[in-house]
């Protein structure tokens, strides 16, 4: 089991195998294809009776697996690109994250929609971004995203047994990404629960000298903030300490930070964001914006995201216009030097 | 009770209901918006007349009637009105947005249809014979989410009956500006059977109902009833862009109530109309009554 | 011309008089009904074969209105309410707002999308939504609200002319707030351009003290900022200017924030974000961001914004929900005690 | 050239454009993705006959061939594919968002129906006889944006030809499992008269479509044209589930190229085949050699 499309594809086996209630649906899940990026392959072969393939409609098949939800089956849906969230946003946002409050509360919609988003596979403006930013506020859903740092497929368990609805953020690249990346043996990690069942890793190059910066990333991105953080360290001695976090919304009870990333903070006082969306109204703006809220001192803050454009498809274009290693380096280099300054 | 005397009992409780609700708008009582179910009551009673226990229905902003006769607490539904805590969602839904044992009721044309679809299909994957019932107007069958539904429900046989309530408006917009093609031609499109009836007449509605679920919950497929229906009353609550004439000819020609009357013997009817007269105005003053919400409930 | 309401009346019939190339797509914009909040009132009657009303298909007219556009006319479409932009989001994401692009940069989509956002009238869920946040930060799309400080009709007719797509976010409440409000005859302000063709308005109170906080808003809540600002400088002694945007994406060229906010911020050192939506991931996160990235000092920071919850219908429920003047007063006063403390 | 040769050839520069696609993917000169057209060219070939200057073309993922076909510039779309500075969207669009003149491709299935259908009714309120040609496959058909289109299209009578090329399979799912009715009576339940044929003869699609689109130009409504037609390649590359028999079967009796072939002199198609072969090459050479776009216009 030693990526993360593995751990995932694993996790739904476990998850079949646990729970009779458990169902997947999603364009093009069947074996021997097994879903366009194979994370649900074998699931048909083995559950043959649980895995529904769909017509291309993604609006509909959510709202099919809301109503299975509400009559308590355990749907896990997949959106074959994550570009395919806009298509879902009134199911989500006016539908299956409502029902639960406005029904008087009690009702359970446990229900989990899974889909890649990301780009750097030339795929074009409608087949690269990533639109998570969307549904982060959005009351009543919970945002996760799996990080090699932590456990893919636990998380996705979790999230099948989550009473509520989920919206669990991959990454098309990620998929390839191994847990037990040898190029990752110089960096050790602690864990700690975020939120709910969520994880927070907080990652340092081992027997390194006290950080400077607190990197806050997840999904793909925290890898490639991983890959900056011992950049940083052996080339040039900027020590930082990377909190990858499971749960993208909410982030943690009211207004507050995760305490992974509260505790860093409190420490470095400096802050680097990281995701792979455009950045304006990102996933950092929130971060950065409790950050402040909840410190006493004046923070060094930076966020490192896509250029606000969208996502072209030439290789040497869209490299410029998604961050990279390089950027966040180059981003946390900045920010350190101001600060010094 | 006799069938005929229970049906129009239940009609008479929506009609009286709601003309409550447009009589105390005014006063401000209720808070917020409502979409009466007036010269519509013979669909609600003449088709939930035949769910079962474990059957689920669906329905849209004009809830109330369907509400009433799926066989939903009035006082609760009065209190939901009004934002009461004793409201059947504590004041949460209000009027569009309703929930109680296997009823439910959203807001947002259309988005429902996939939903009910689901729950139809549950049954199924289940292997129970459960139906789920869901009604929509002839306006939201503008919404595309509808066609995925219907696909959906053909491929994977839901036992959902899909209620078109087609009063030929919607809002202010007659049907003429907002649809081409058929109804039922839009069903068969998508290998879903429609049944159009034409009628006001409780007893026919519920005749072909009854027809429509049996054949759903037996053959474990989606089917279709389209009803030509009235709305008298405006779409909300004053807005009313008809001519006056034209709705008085609607009331003249198809009142469900007035339709069904002549089943029963004048003293029943009076007997009947002062018991839910009564119903309706205890239900009323009772969830005046009641409480406020808790305002933690809603801010946390 | 005294109400917001009357105001975007006649910018549109202004427009649509000015040029033959306006068309009004909407449910049940036809008269005598004029569209369910009368904002396209008399427009069907003065131009006819131009007010097109259509069926209750959100996405689908919205597509055609980026067909008419993409064709050289300027369509202004209405969403009857604000909440069901959630059925819009793939045309507006992954279409119009791209398609300009996409296609290699040279295309206009001259197409304004009209909706009003906004609760308070006991609508209940699915109809009470403030939810332009959801398209904040989309490249390619400019997001507009107006304000009885500025000039409502003005703007829109503006939009109408941008040659580029537009999201105008109206709010239900502010229609009937009257441009020359008496009630604000204490306050002072001065106008500014603040990106385009969209302008910045600085609201003082005629002849208070150096302003010791800056408050940022926009739309409805941008009038109850403002009596929350007559409020705090006659009962509290805190004086404030209040900083109306009528952009709110993009805030300012990369990065930077507008300058009327910029200006002001440097003055008071302390800034309250105020906005309709739900806190987190609002509005107000991309304005602290981008207030503390773009800071030497360290700033006082708080943001006041509709609970995480849905809106619910009961009077009561719904009041302790949204932001209203006191909590406005509230969180300043807090802040401002938080700074002299 | 005859008629008949200028079909061949048309045809024959989408089946080595596209083929030229798959064969050099594997060298990296590509970047992201492709959907080959390689079965259907009668169809883009058959139906862009019939346009005329001022008339637009919607197209989806698969429209390499609806681009050729339509007259666009085939170095600057294998510089698009490329995405090479010299691309006709710059690199921007890459292989599944094109544009140039009247034409247009989105990757997002079945969201351009609306927006084909607003282009189409733009030319009808400017009173111009413009027309609008909008492709899309079977499996699109589930998204339910185009029947909000099609309603406004036959509503509103736009002058757009909806081109269904029914492959009887999306991705790797085949129409079974995700089509319940039938295409026609969709269009027909919608207002939308649709013609229906199985043909891989570019002739007789051609004639079908010469009558559909005086039709829709005439008439100035919509009208519908379902193709029963063949993929004969993989869905995107190396992606293809059915069995190697199946595809053979379809070869074997299907292809366009083939059909067409024998209404040529052997002669002639030779000259014709070494004459796009060294189009293609030259095309390709060229695309190769154009220079990456310059970054500041991606990050800007
Ligand atoms: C998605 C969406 N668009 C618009 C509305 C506003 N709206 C509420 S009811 C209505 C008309 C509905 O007509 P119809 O479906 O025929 O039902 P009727 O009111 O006639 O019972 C409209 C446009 C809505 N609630 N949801
Ligand atoms: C909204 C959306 N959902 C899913 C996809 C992924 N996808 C691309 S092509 C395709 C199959 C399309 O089948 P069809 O419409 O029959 O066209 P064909 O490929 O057969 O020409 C799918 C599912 C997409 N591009 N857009
Ligand atoms: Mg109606
Ligand atoms: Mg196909």
């Amino acid at each position: 089991m030693s990526t993360v499309l593995e751990s995932l594809n694993a996790g739904l086996h476990g998850a079949m195998e646990a729970n009779e209630s458990v169902y997947i649906l999603g364009e093009d899940v069947l074996d021997p294809y097994g879903g366009a990026f194979k994370v649900t392959r074998g699931l048909s072969t083995a559950y043959p009776d649980r895995v529904i393939t769909t017509p291309v409609s993604e609006a509909g098949f959510v709202g099919v697996a809301t109503g299975l939800a509400l009559s308590g089956l355990r749907p896990v849906v997949e959106i074959m690109f994550g570009d395919f969230v806009t298509l879902i946003t009134d199911q989500v946002i006016n539908g299956l994250s409502k029902y639960g409050w406005m029904y008087g509360g009690a009702l359970e919609i446990p229900l989990v929609i899974r889909t890649p988003m990301g780009g750097r596979r030339g795929y074009g403006p409608t087949h690269s971004q990533t639109l998570e930013k969307l549904f982060l506020g959005v009351p009543g859903l919970r945002v996760l995203a799996p990080s090699a740092f932590t456990d893919p497929g636990g998380l996705l368990r979790a999230a099948i047994d989550d009473p509520g609805p989920v919206l669990f953020v991959e990454n098309k690249l990620q998929y390839q990404r191994r847990l037990d990346d040898p190029a990752f043996s110089a960096l050790e990690s602690r864990l700690q629960v975020q939120e709910g069942y969520a994880t927070a890793a907080t990652v340092g190059v081992a027997g390194a000298p006290r950080p400077q910066l607190t990197i806050a990333a997840y999904g793909d991105m925290a890898e490639r903030a991983a890959e900056a953080q011992l950049k940083m360290a052996y080339e040039l001695e900027i020590f930082s300490e990377l909190v990858v976090l499971e749960q993208l919304d909410p982030l943690g009870p009211s207004g507050d930070l995760p305490r992974a990333l509260a505790d860093s903070l409190r420490q470095t006082g400096c802050l680097l964001t990281v995701e792979e969306g455009t950045h304006t109204h990102g996933w950092g703006a929130e971060v950065v914006a409790r950050a402040v809220e909840t410190s006493a001192q004046k923070l060094g803050i930076a966020r490192v995201a896509a250029f606000d454009s969208p996502v072209p498809a030439s290789r040497v274009l869209e490299a410029s216009v998604l961050p990279d290693v390089d950027v966040i380096v180059g981003a946390a280099q900045k920010l350190v030097a101001a600060l010094d300054g | 009770m006799s069938d005929a005397a229970a049906r129009y009992r239940a009609m008479l409780r929506i009609r009286r209901f709601e003309e409550t609700i447009l009589d105390k708008f005014p006063t401000g009582v209720f808070h917020g918006t409502t979409h009466t179910y007036i010269g519509q009551e013979a669909n609600a009673v003449g088709i939930l007349d035949h769910i079962r226990e474990g059957d689920s229905v669906f329905s849209n902003h004009r809830c109330h009637g369907h509400f009433l006769a799926y066989g939903g607490d009035m006082r609760g539904l009065f209190a939901e009105l009004m934002g009461k805590a004793t409201g059947i969602c504590g004041g949460r839904g209000g009027s569009q947005h309703i929930h109680w044992r296997r009823f439910y009721s959203n807001g947002v044309l259309g988005s429902a249809i996939p939903v009910a679809t689901g729950m139809g299909l549950a049954g199924r994957l289940r292997g129970d014979d459960d139906i789920v019932v869901v009604f929509m107007g002839d306006g939201a069958m503008g919404e595309g989410v509808i066609y995925e539904a219907l696909n959906m429900a053909a491929l994977w046989r839901a036992p959902v009956l899909y209620v078109v309530e087609n009063n030929r408006i919607a809002q202010t917009t007659p049907i003429a500006l907002a649809m081409a093609g058929t109804i039922p031609g839009r069903f068969e499109g998508f290998g879903v059977p429609a049944l159009a009836i034409a009628s006001s007449d409780v007893d026919e509605i519920s005749l072909a109902a009854s027809k429509a679920i049996a054949e759903v919950r037996d053959g474990g497929t989606p089917q279709a009833l389209v009803i030509d229906t009235n709305r008298f009353a405006p779409h909300s609550k004053g807005d009313d862009t008809r001519s006056q004439e034209a709705i008085e000819a609607l009331w003249a020609t198809s009142c469900p109530i007035e339709i069904h009357a002549s089943r029963l013997d004048p003293n029943q009817r009076e007997e009947l109309a002062a018991e839910v007269a009564e119903e309706v105005s205890q239900a009323f003053a009772a969830a005046l009554a009641d409480p406020e919400p808790d305002v933690e409930v809603g801010a946390a």
